[in-house]
């Protein structure tokens, strides 16, 4: 549960997350308008409702560190510091985008940023997470490799295999499971015979704990706890954030499958909302004073649109490229 | 339902609603039968085609399962096994990487280790195909890798009959049957006799019959294929199109005869170029009937690229009826 | 550990699985023989100082359970009743053979006898067993699987899939884990960061417990409750059955992996002298007894061999035959 | 060592010997570069090919992993973009179908997914092929499924410089490389020359001459190939051998050449024969060569069966040099 103000840690800046919180919300509204009207296209994904994991996860993350995500991560992407003009360009398949406009919207990358994608085989980057701290270790540099997934990942054999070999080796990695309670259609209860997730992680030896991924200073706090583990070589963490996803899986679902009741349970926990309220009651946060962070999202977004609108196609004569390395000759 | 001139009485449907249907009738008609894969109870099936059915026949012949493709997969042929008749589903191909282990080394394997003891009578159907801006890891053909493997039919429904009629027909198979389904085709339409039932699935089958060319599809290249002969038809030039239907085992006597008529071969494919199962027909061709081929042997098949995202990439990645024409004339040439 | 004689449940016969133990040692010391003769080709993998899990598991099953076993399964063919002489034919590549010749020593077959073989992939029978389970649970009947494989094997996804849906459809499945401290060369905490699998395994939700797998008696008595647990439909149970193998992992391997003084720590315990010893101890077993036992299983094996040698092998015109079903015209 | 005729100084080593110091100088090399996989330390390597090097580099440079194919490939590519260079070996090719979805769907797509911004320089190891009599799960060749797959490169040697160089030619790639190793060829010999380095690799090699007949040939075929010469030598009959080294990116201008010379074309592979790799081959020749063709395409392909376990069967499965010889002939005829 979060903490009042005076006992937070040092670094948690609440405000900062209440504004990443927002302007996520903001983008991906924007998304789901955008890809109504035909602009984006493909599968669309979005992660309203889980602000508070993606801002809370990434925020704890130092520049070095690499994050691996997966096809719900345009909030772990904006987190992480991705300009937006850059993520809708990639949406809108422009060579502007982040990805050059091959990937789309499961596929942000960013090498600069060490953001390493944006996979939509689920379970899927796990392993690669797991590398990627092995060659920190193996190099004996001091990152961390965060690894998002949700709690349908658990089930596929991929994370068995990769909890085991970076318990086992001990390696820098956190992974993060936001559990959003639904795989697709799947209620986690008809997915896993222990739906404690944390608990089923922790028999692999590694730290493992259950945080409430509706608060996003929790999900800070928790976080750079895993992260100084893994940094100072006492092996991976495991974080079960709980947390709700708002809106159907992918635009293309018509969500059957879940009670309203249930729905409008979760919203009562918007982390927003609830972080807004924290702020306002300490005093830290003055009337309007979320009415101008959305305001200031939304004039972002705007212009990231217009921007992104404005980048390039590419020539159909490079088809071929980015498929090997072109080596100059 | 329409009666055509000739008489015969016909109902148009989608192929979603042809292979619905084909599922349903497999529930009613079996009580062995039963339907598992991620999300085709409760979510109606990722596309839609078993929406329905976990009402009409309850959860334990229709069941979820975790996000677990290998070890669903391999339940499936244990249940098998163990005298059920399971249709497994997964999600879509590019996700049956998961599964490729169970399918090769176990069902494809189980009745020749045991020296025919067993036989794994498994249904598994798998979506497939590019053609809806998926990108690189969402949009794979390759049926063409399952052909390889000896111990497993692979069958691709094209028309809207063969996915009405080819699960029936798939499941009278003694021997594990994976069935693709076209993504990109399932809300498409076609006309099924009224009088239709299960399909062989044996034999290619020639979907327009002509003289100047033959013509090669499947799956998800045979509409491209057929719009092709439209287009080629309005020139002059008379394309008989052939649909694999079954590429394992793989019937090449109706492509080489089609070629003895024609003398000209053009392959159509989703797959990419190096290695799809075009790769097969076109050799079975140059080994078979050489003497036959006047011109050489023209392939049109996807780029050597995992396929980009922006529609305009994705679509100069794939076949597509003019490529077909172009590759049509230039045999003609 | 083993009870006294009186203490034992009604249906352990401790006299019967001395017999299969010692058939089972003696026909796998036949068949180093025969490979270093070149009779049998191929991999051989032998189960010598692990008898008393074959011995103890499938004499716990009943005639209508099923058996789902691994490349190391000579003992588990044997002790489930598939004749000396089928077993041997196989590994000669008759096909008077138990899988008629095809499939070798790595592929033991018996559909009579539901013996479902004999798979070389290392935890690919895993989910073939928990389908055997699903089927009767579907159809049913009141029979049980049982599914054997290695330490080793627990590290793989398929393991791990498998024991989740096993759990969460509760069927009717026991897995037996013959954890002899080695895949291959790679000692078991080498592999897994958590060596204690019984634990590892709990975390599914089923119930699952450590047996020492040196004892017979210990062996069955374990595998026959988890049966009836299994078969009363209360879920699949997990048994690790703590055992050593005292050769080396193949004919193929040279062993250099392991201390000698580890190996004759364990041969200390080896399974046949143990339960020989008790059952001398309570009188149940005479002098000379297990000479004659001993003798009576060489004498079975020398038929079988001549029995084996006998059969014909397979004409090479059929050679694509056993592929796909022959249905007769 | 030795000196031939010609000057050249060679010495004489197993297939097993040179990739294992090919191993040894990588490791020696960078110290980026490690290894990994089942039982590649202390065991020393299934087949005994990294014998001795844990002792040499110790446990952080060879790395005995757990069972869990998928985990420690997909490691091993978030290693190589970690700006490690890691060699990572699959035990055999059978268990590489559980590695397939890392390989297929990260390692060969990461690069165009992130529209050329990442690039994946891991080399994986992969002994493959039949003839020890391991039967139906254990005696695949896949090395075909691999080189359909744009992103990656498929590299089958088949010599002992092949088997020597090309590790070092992998390593100084920036992109996936398959290493596919035959297990039947590391007990036998071959000569290195003393100077041979890092080999090229992107070509076709000619092992031998000839100008009536081409013989094409990888991996584990090469041998019957080159037998399957010899004997027709003796019988006056001059055949050209191909050796292909390269599925993917394949080099079939090489192949084309020595067909506009000889006319004839026999393709030896030990993978089943319908969809192999040399389906591949004879559709690029069908479709570029016709004309240059006198005689059918022959293909010598392995039977289509899960590989039996006895002798005499598995040997009748395969291609022999009686088998290439008596096609040849036919080519010939
Ligand atoms: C291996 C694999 N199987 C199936 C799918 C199809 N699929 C995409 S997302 C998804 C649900 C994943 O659920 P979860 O891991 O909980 O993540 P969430 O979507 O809830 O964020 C499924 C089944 C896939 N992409 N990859
Ligand atoms: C998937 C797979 N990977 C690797 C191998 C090679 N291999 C055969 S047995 C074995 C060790 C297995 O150890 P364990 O599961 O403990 O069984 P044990 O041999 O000790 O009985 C290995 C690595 C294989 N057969 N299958
Ligand atoms: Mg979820
Ligand atoms: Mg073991």
């Amino acid at each position: 549960m979060s903490k009042l103000a005076s006992e937070r840690s040092v670094q948690t800046d609440p405000q900062a997350l209440l504004t990443t919180m927002i302007r996520i919300r903001r983008l991906e509204e924007r998304c789901a308008a955008l890809y109504s009207a035909g602009a984006i296209r493909g599968f669309l994904h979005l992660c309203v409702g889980e602000e508070a994991v993606a801002a809370g996860v990434l925020d704890a993350l130092g520049p070095d560190d690499a994050v691996v995500s997966t096809y719900r991560e345009h909030g772990h992407a904006l987190a992480r510091g991705i300009p937006m003009a850059a993520l809708l360009a990639e949406m809108f398949g422009r060579t502007t985008g982040c990805s050059h406009g091959r990937g789309g919207s499961m596929h942000l990358f960013d090498a600069a940023r060490r953001f390493y994608g944006g996979n939509a085989i689920v379970a899927g980057g796990i392993p690669l997470a797991t590398g990627l701290a092995l060659a920190d270790r193996y190099r004996d540099r001091p990152w961390v490799t965060a690894c998002l997934f949700g709690d349908g990942a658990v089930a596929e054999g991929e994370f068995h295999e990769s909890l085991n070999l970076a318990a086992l080796w001990r390696l820098p990695v956190v992974f993060c499971c936001e559990n959003n309670r639904y795989a697709m259609g799947t209620a986690l209860e008809r997915s896993h015979a222990e739906t404690d997730l944390a608990l089923r992680a922790g028999s692999y030896g590694l730290r493992a704990w259950a945080v409430d991924g509706m608060d996003a200073v929790a999900v800070r706090e928790a976080t750079a706890l895993a992260v100084d583990t893994a940094r100072t070589g006492a092996g991976p963490c495991f974080l079960e954030l709980r947390t709700y996803r708002f809106r159907a899986h992918s635009m293309y679902d018509a969500d059957r499958y879940r009670d309203r009741a249930e729905i409008d349970e979760w919203k009562d926990r918007d982390p927003i909302d609830r972080l807004a309220t924290l702020l306002t009651d300490e005093g830290l946060l003055g009337a309007g004073g979320r009415a101008a962070l959305e305001a200031a999202a939304d004039a972002e977004i705007d212009e990231a649109v217009a921007v992104a609108e404005a980048g390039p196609i590419e020539p159909v004569e490079d088809l071929t490229r980015h498929v090997t390395t072109e080596v100059p000759a | 339902m329409t009666v055509t001139a000739a008489g015969s009485a016909t109902r148009t449907l989608t192929f979603r609603d042809a292979f619905g249907e084909g599922l349903r009738e497999a529930l009613a008609a079996d009580d062995r039968v039963f339907l598992m894969g991620e999300d085709v109870g409760r979510y109606g099936g990722c596309f839609g085609v078993s929406q329905g059915l976990l009402d009409e026949f309850g959860p334990e012949r229709v069941r979820d399962t975790p996000l677990s493709e290998s070890a669903f997969v391999g339940a499936g042929i244990g249940a098998a096994l163990g005298g059920t008749r399971p249709i497994v589903e997964i999600m879509t191909v590019n996700f049956a990487l998961l599964a490729l282990d169970q399918i090769v080394n176990t069902a494809a394997t189980l009745r020749h280790m045991s020296g025919g003891q067993l036989n794994v009578p498994l249904v598994i159907r798998i979506p497939t195909g590019p053609g809806r801006q998926l990108a690189a890891q969402h949009s794979h053909t390759l049926e063409g890798w399952f052909a390889h493997v000896p111990g497993l039919r692979v069958v691709t429904p094209a028309t809207v009959t063969d996915a009405r009629g080819m699960l029936a027909s798939a499941l009278a198979d003694p021997d594990p049957v994976l069935v693709f389904e076209q993504i990109a085709l399932y809300g498409a339409s076609g006309d099924l006799p009224v009088t239709a039932g299960p399909v062989d699935l044996d034999r290619a089958a020639i979907r327009r019959p002509g003289h100047d060319v033959t013509v090669v599809g499947y799956g998800g290249s045979l509409a491209p294929a057929l719009a092709a002969a439209e287009q080629l038809a309005a020139g002059g030039v008379s394309a008989e199109v052939v649909d694999l239907r079954t590429l394992r085992p793989l019937d090449s006597a109706t492509v080489l005869e089609s070629v003895a008529r024609t003398h000209r071969l053009v392959v159509v494919d989703n797959a990419w170029r190096s290695g799809g199962p075009t790769a097969e027909v076109v050799a079975r061709v140059a080994e078979q009937a050489l003497d036959e081929l006047d011109a050489a042997i023209e392939r049109v098949a996807a780029a050597e690229v995992p396929l980009p995202y922006p529609r305009h990439l994705e679509e100069a990645a794939l076949p597509s009826a003019d490529r077909v024409v172009a590759a049509a004339r230039r045999a003609l040439a």
